[in-house]
C-alpha cells in the first residue's frame, strides 16, 4: 500500500482527515487554554507573594 | 486502619496527587491513541458499505460516549459538592465541563463529516446527532451560569442544581426525540453493528479508554488551576515550590 | 432562648467574623454595632437561615435552627433593610399579606389598629406610592405588632424615622421584652428603652 | 392570633400576584401580543401556501409560547427580591415549596392562560381545523404549566444576575424541549389521524412530575441564590 493511496482514502479523504483534524486541533487548544491559565494563575500568586514580601 | 478518605478531599492533598497522577493518564492516554489510531487505519479492513468513510467512528463515538459519560460523572460530582458541602468535588465537576463540551462539539463535527457522505447532507435531524446537540446547550448553560455567579460557593451549588436537575431531564429529553424521530421517519443510520469486525471494535474500545485518559488527565489539570485560583489566599499555597520559585 | 456559639461567617472569600459567642434570653434587648462591613447584616441574615455560617452553631430553645426549620421561621419576625411592601398595593393590603407570610391570620380590625398605632390614620387605603420614605417604613413596622413572634431580628429599623415614630420604637420594643420577648438589632441611631438594659455586641 | 392555613397561604400568594398582575396589566399584555406578533410573522416569513402554513401551525404556535414564556419568566421572582418581599417569603412558617408553588400557578394564570385562549384564534390564521383547534387547546392546558415550573427553576438561580434574561433562556429551554415535541406531537398526530391520547397522557405524566418536584427544587433554588 502506498502513502499516497492511504491518504486519499478512496475519496473520503476530506471527512476523515477533517473529523481526526478537528479531533486534534481540539485537544490541542485545550491542553495550551489549560496551560496559559496555570501561567496566568501562577504569575498572580508571584506577584501576591511579592507584595506580601515587601511589607515584611 | 481505615483510610481517611475525608484526607484526600480536602484542596491541598488533592492538588498534589493530582499532580503525581497526570502524566500517568497523559502518557497512557497517548500510547492509546497511537494504538487505537494504528489498528483504526492499518489493522481495520475496508467495511464494505461505508468503504473508508467509515473509519470516523474511531474518534466520533468515543466522543459521544464520553461527552455523555463526563456529563453523569458532572452531575455526580456536583450533587455530592451539594449534598456534602465539599468544596472539591464542585470544583471536579467545574473542571469537567468544558472537557465534557468540547467533546460534545467533536461528536457533532465528526458527526456531520461523517453524515454527509453517508446520508448526503451535513446534518440530519437523527434522534442521536439532536440529543448530542442538546447536550451541548446543557453544558453551555452550565458553564454560562457558572460563570456570571460571582461569589464561588453561590455560583457552585446554583450550578450543581442545574447539572442534576440536566441529568434527570437527559433520559426524558433523549426519548422524546427518539419519538419525534419515529413519529416524523427521520433518517437514522444504524452501523452494521451485528456484522462488526473484531478489528473495529478493538479499535473503537481503544479509542474510547484513549479519550477517557485524556478526559481525565486534562480535567485533572483543569481542576489544579481552580484549586489555585480558589485557595489563593491560603498558607499551603504559598508555599508550593513552583509559588516560591 | 437563642445561643450562638463559636458562629464564623464569611461573605465570598473574606471572613467576615469567627468564634462569636452569645445567648439571648427572654426579655433582653441586644444591640449589634461595628463599622460598615463588619458583617452587621450577615450576623442578622444568618439568624434568620438565609446564609449557611462557615463555622458554629444557632441554637433557638436547644436546638439547631437547621433542623427546625420552619418551626423556627414560626417564631421570629426579620426586618431587613428593604421594607417588602409593593409600591402598587396600599398599606391594608400590603399590611395583610406581610402578616400572611409570617403565618397570622389577621382581620382588617387588627391591621386597620397597627396601621394607626404607627401613626398613619387616614393613610391605610392609600396607595403606598404616595407615601413618603419614613411612612413606609412604618408601613413595614407595623408587621411587628400583628405577629406574636418573640423573637425580633430588626436590621436598622430606625432608617428614615423622625423623633415621634424612633420614640414609637422605644415604646413598642419595650413593651414587647416585658411580653419576654426578645430583641436583636442594628442602628446607627441611639435607641433607649426605659427600663432594659441594653447588651452590647461588638463586631470588628 | 390564627395561623394560617397551607391552602391559605396557598390563596394569599395567588390573589397577591394576581392582583399585582392586574396594577400592572401592561406586562402581561405585552407577553400576550408578543405571541400573537410571532405566530403571525411566520407566514410572512415563510409564504403563504395554507398547505405548508398548516403543517407547520402546531409547531409555530409552540415554540412563539416557548419564546413568550420565557420573555415572562424575569417577572416571576425579580420584582420581589428587589423589594425585599421574598427574604420575607423565606421566612414563611408553613412551607416554602407551597409559597413557591403558589407563585407558579400565580405566574401561570397570568402569562399561561392568556395564550392558550388566543391560540384557537391564532390558529384559525392558519386554517387549523376544528378538531385539531382542540387538541391544540389540551395540549397547551397541559404543557403550559410546565413551561412555567422549569421556567421557575431557571428564574430562581438566575437571581439578581446581570444578563438574566438571556441566562434564563440558556438555562430553560433545552430543559422544555420534551413539551415542544409531545404538544407539537399531539396536534400533528390528529392531523395525520394517528393516535393522539399517547401524546396527551405523556404530556399528562410531564406534568404531573412537574408538580411534584419543582416546587421544591426552585425552594431550594431560591434559598442557594438568597445566601
Amino acid at each position: 500500500m502506498n502513502w499516497g493511496e492511504f491518504f486519499a482514502m478512496n475519496g473520503y479523504a476530506w471527512y476523515i482527515w477533517g473529523s481526526y483534524g478537528m479531533a486534534l486541533l481540539i485537544f490541542i487548544i485545550e491542553i495550551v487554554m489549560v496551560r496559559h491559565r496555570r501561567a496566568l494563575i501562577l504569575q498572580q500568586l508571584h506577584l501576591m507573594r511579592n507584595a506580601e514580601d515587601d511589607m515584611t | 486502619m481505615a483510610i481517611n478518605w475525608f484526607k484526600y478531599s480536602s484542596p491541598s492533598t488533592f492538588y498534589g496527587a493530582a499532580g503525581k497522577m497526570v502524566p500517568w493518564f497523559a502518557w497512557s492516554a497517548a500510547i492509546l491513541f497511537v494504538v487505537g489510531l494504528y489498528i483504526g487505519f492499518f489493522v481495520a479492513p475496508t467495511d464494505i458499505q461505508q468503504s473508508e468513510a467509515y473509519r470516523i467512528m474511531f474518534i466520533h463515538v468515543p466522543a459521544s460516549i464520553l461527552s455523555m459519560f463526563i456529563y453523569l460523572v458532572m452531575a455526580g460530582y456536583a450533587a455530592l459538592g451539594l449534598i456534602f458541602n465539599t468544596r472539591l468535588s464542585s470544583m471536579m465537576a467545574s473542571a469537567l465541563a468544558p472537557t465534557g463540551a468540547l467533546l460534545a462539539f467533536l461528536s457533532l463535527w465528526t458527526g456531520a463529516l461523517w453524515g454527509k457522505p453517508m446520508w448526503g447532507a451535513w446534518w440530519v435531524w437523527d434522534a442521536r446527532l439532536t440529543s448530542e446537540l442538546i447536550l451541548l446547550f446543557l453544558y453551555l448553560g452550565f458553564i454560562a451560569l457558572h460563570a456570571s455567579i460571582d461569589d464561588p460557593r453561590r455560583a457552585d451549588r446554583a450550578s450543581a442544581l442545574l447539572a442534576i436537575i440536566g441529568s434527570v431531564n437527559v433520559p426524558i429529553i433523549y426519548f422524546s426525540v427518539q419519538w419525534w424521530n419515529t413519529l416524523h421517519q427521520g433518517a437514522s443510520v444504524k452501523f452494521t453493528g451485528t456484522s462488526m469486525h473484531v478489528a473495529m471494535q478493538q479499535g473503537m474500545y481503544t479509542m474510547m479508554m484513549a479519550v477517557w485518559l485524556y478526559a481525565i488527565a486534562v480535567s485533572l489539570l483543569r481542576v489544579r488551576c481552580i484549586i489555585l485560583e480558589r485557595e489563593c489566599k491560603a498558607q499551603w499555597v504559598s508555599e508550593l515550590a513552583e509559588v516560591k520559585r | 432562648m437563642l445561643e450562638i456559639s463559636n458562629l464564623a461567617c464569611s461573605r465570598g472569600d473574606h471572613l467576615l467574623f469567627s468564634d462569636l459567642n452569645f445567648s439571648l434570653s427572654a426579655g433582653e434587648l441586644l444591640q449589634v454595632q461595628g463599622a460598615n462591613g463588619s458583617g452587621k447584616t450577615s450576623l442578622l441574615r444568618t439568624l434568620c437561615g438565609f446564609m449557611m455560617p462557615v463555622a458554629g452553631e444557632i441554637r433557638w430553645r436547644g436546638q439547631n435552627i437547621r433542623e427546625l426549620g420552619d418551626a423556627f421561621y414560626a417564631e421570629m419576625i426579620y426586618l431587613g433593610h428593604l421594607n417588602a411592601i409593593k409600591d402598587e398595593l396600599n398599606a391594608l393590603e400590603n399590611l395583610r399579606i406581610s402578616a400572611g407570610l409570617a403565618g397570622c391570620k389577621v382581620n382588617d380590625k387588627q391591621v386597620i389598629a397597627a396601621l394607626r398605632r404607627m401613626g398613619l390614620r387616614g393613610r391605610e387605603t392609600l396607595p403606598v406610592k404616595v407615601l413618603s420614605q419614613g411612612q413606609r417604613r412604618r408601613v413595614a413596622l407595623a408587621r411587628l405588632l400583628l405577629s406574636n413572634a418573640p423573637l425580633w431580628i430588626l436590621d436598622e429599623p430606625l432608617t428614615a424615622l423622625d423623633v415621634g415614630a424612633v420614640g414609637l420604637m422605644q415604646e413598642l420594643i419595650g413593651e414587647h421584652l416585658v411580653n419576654n420577648g426578645m430583641v436583636i438589632y442594628t442602628t446607627h441611631q441611639p435607641l433607649e428603652v426605659v427600663g432594659v438594659a441594653t447588651r452590647w455586641l461588638a463586631l470588628s | 392570633m390564627n395561623k394560617l392555613s397551607l391552602i391559605g397561604l396557598l390563596s394569599l400568594v395567588i390573589r397577591r400576584d394576581l392582583v399585582l398582575a392586574m396594577r400592572r396589566r401592561a406586562d402581561v399584555l405585552t407577553t400576550l401580543v408578543f405571541f400573537v406578533m410571532v405566530v403571525s410573522l411566520f407566514p410572512l416569513g415563510v409564504g403563504p401556501e395554507m398547505d405548508m402554513l398548516r403543517k407547520m401551525a402546531p409547531g409555530v404556535v409552540w415554540v412563539a409560547a416557548l419564546l413568550a414564556s420565557m420573555l415572562s419568566l424575569g417577572r416571576m421572582f425579580s420584582a420581589d427580591y428587589l423589594d425585599g418581599t421574598l427574604e420575607q417569603m423565606m421566612l414563611v412558617p408553613q412551607s416554602l415549596s407551597v409559597l413557591v408553588l403558589a407563585k407558579i400557578l400565580a405566574h401561570w394564570m397570568v402569562s399561561g392562560l392568556p395564550l392558550v385562549i388566543m391560540a384557537p384564534v391564532l390558529g384559525l390564521q392558519f386554517d387549523m381545523s376544528a378538531q385539531a383547534l382542540w387538541v391544540l387547546i389540551a395540549a397547551l392546558l397541559l404543557g403550559t404549566p410546565i413551561l412555567s415550573m422549569i421556567g421557575a427553576v431557571g428564574a430562581a438561580l438566575t437571581l439578581g444576575l446581570r444578563g438574566g434574561g438571556a441566562l434564563v433562556s440558556l438555562l430553560v429551554l433545552p430543559l422544555c424541549i420534551p413539551v415542544l415535541v409531545f404538544g407539537a406531537g399531539a396536534v400533528e398526530a390528529v392531523v395525520s389521524g394517528t393516535s393522539v391520547s399517547s401524546h396527551l397522557s405523556l404530556l399528562g405524566a410531564l406534568l404531573v412530575m412537574a408538580l411534584a418536584f419543582t416546587p421544591w427544587v426552585t425552594a431550594l433554588a431560591l434559598r442557594i441564590s438568597m445566601e
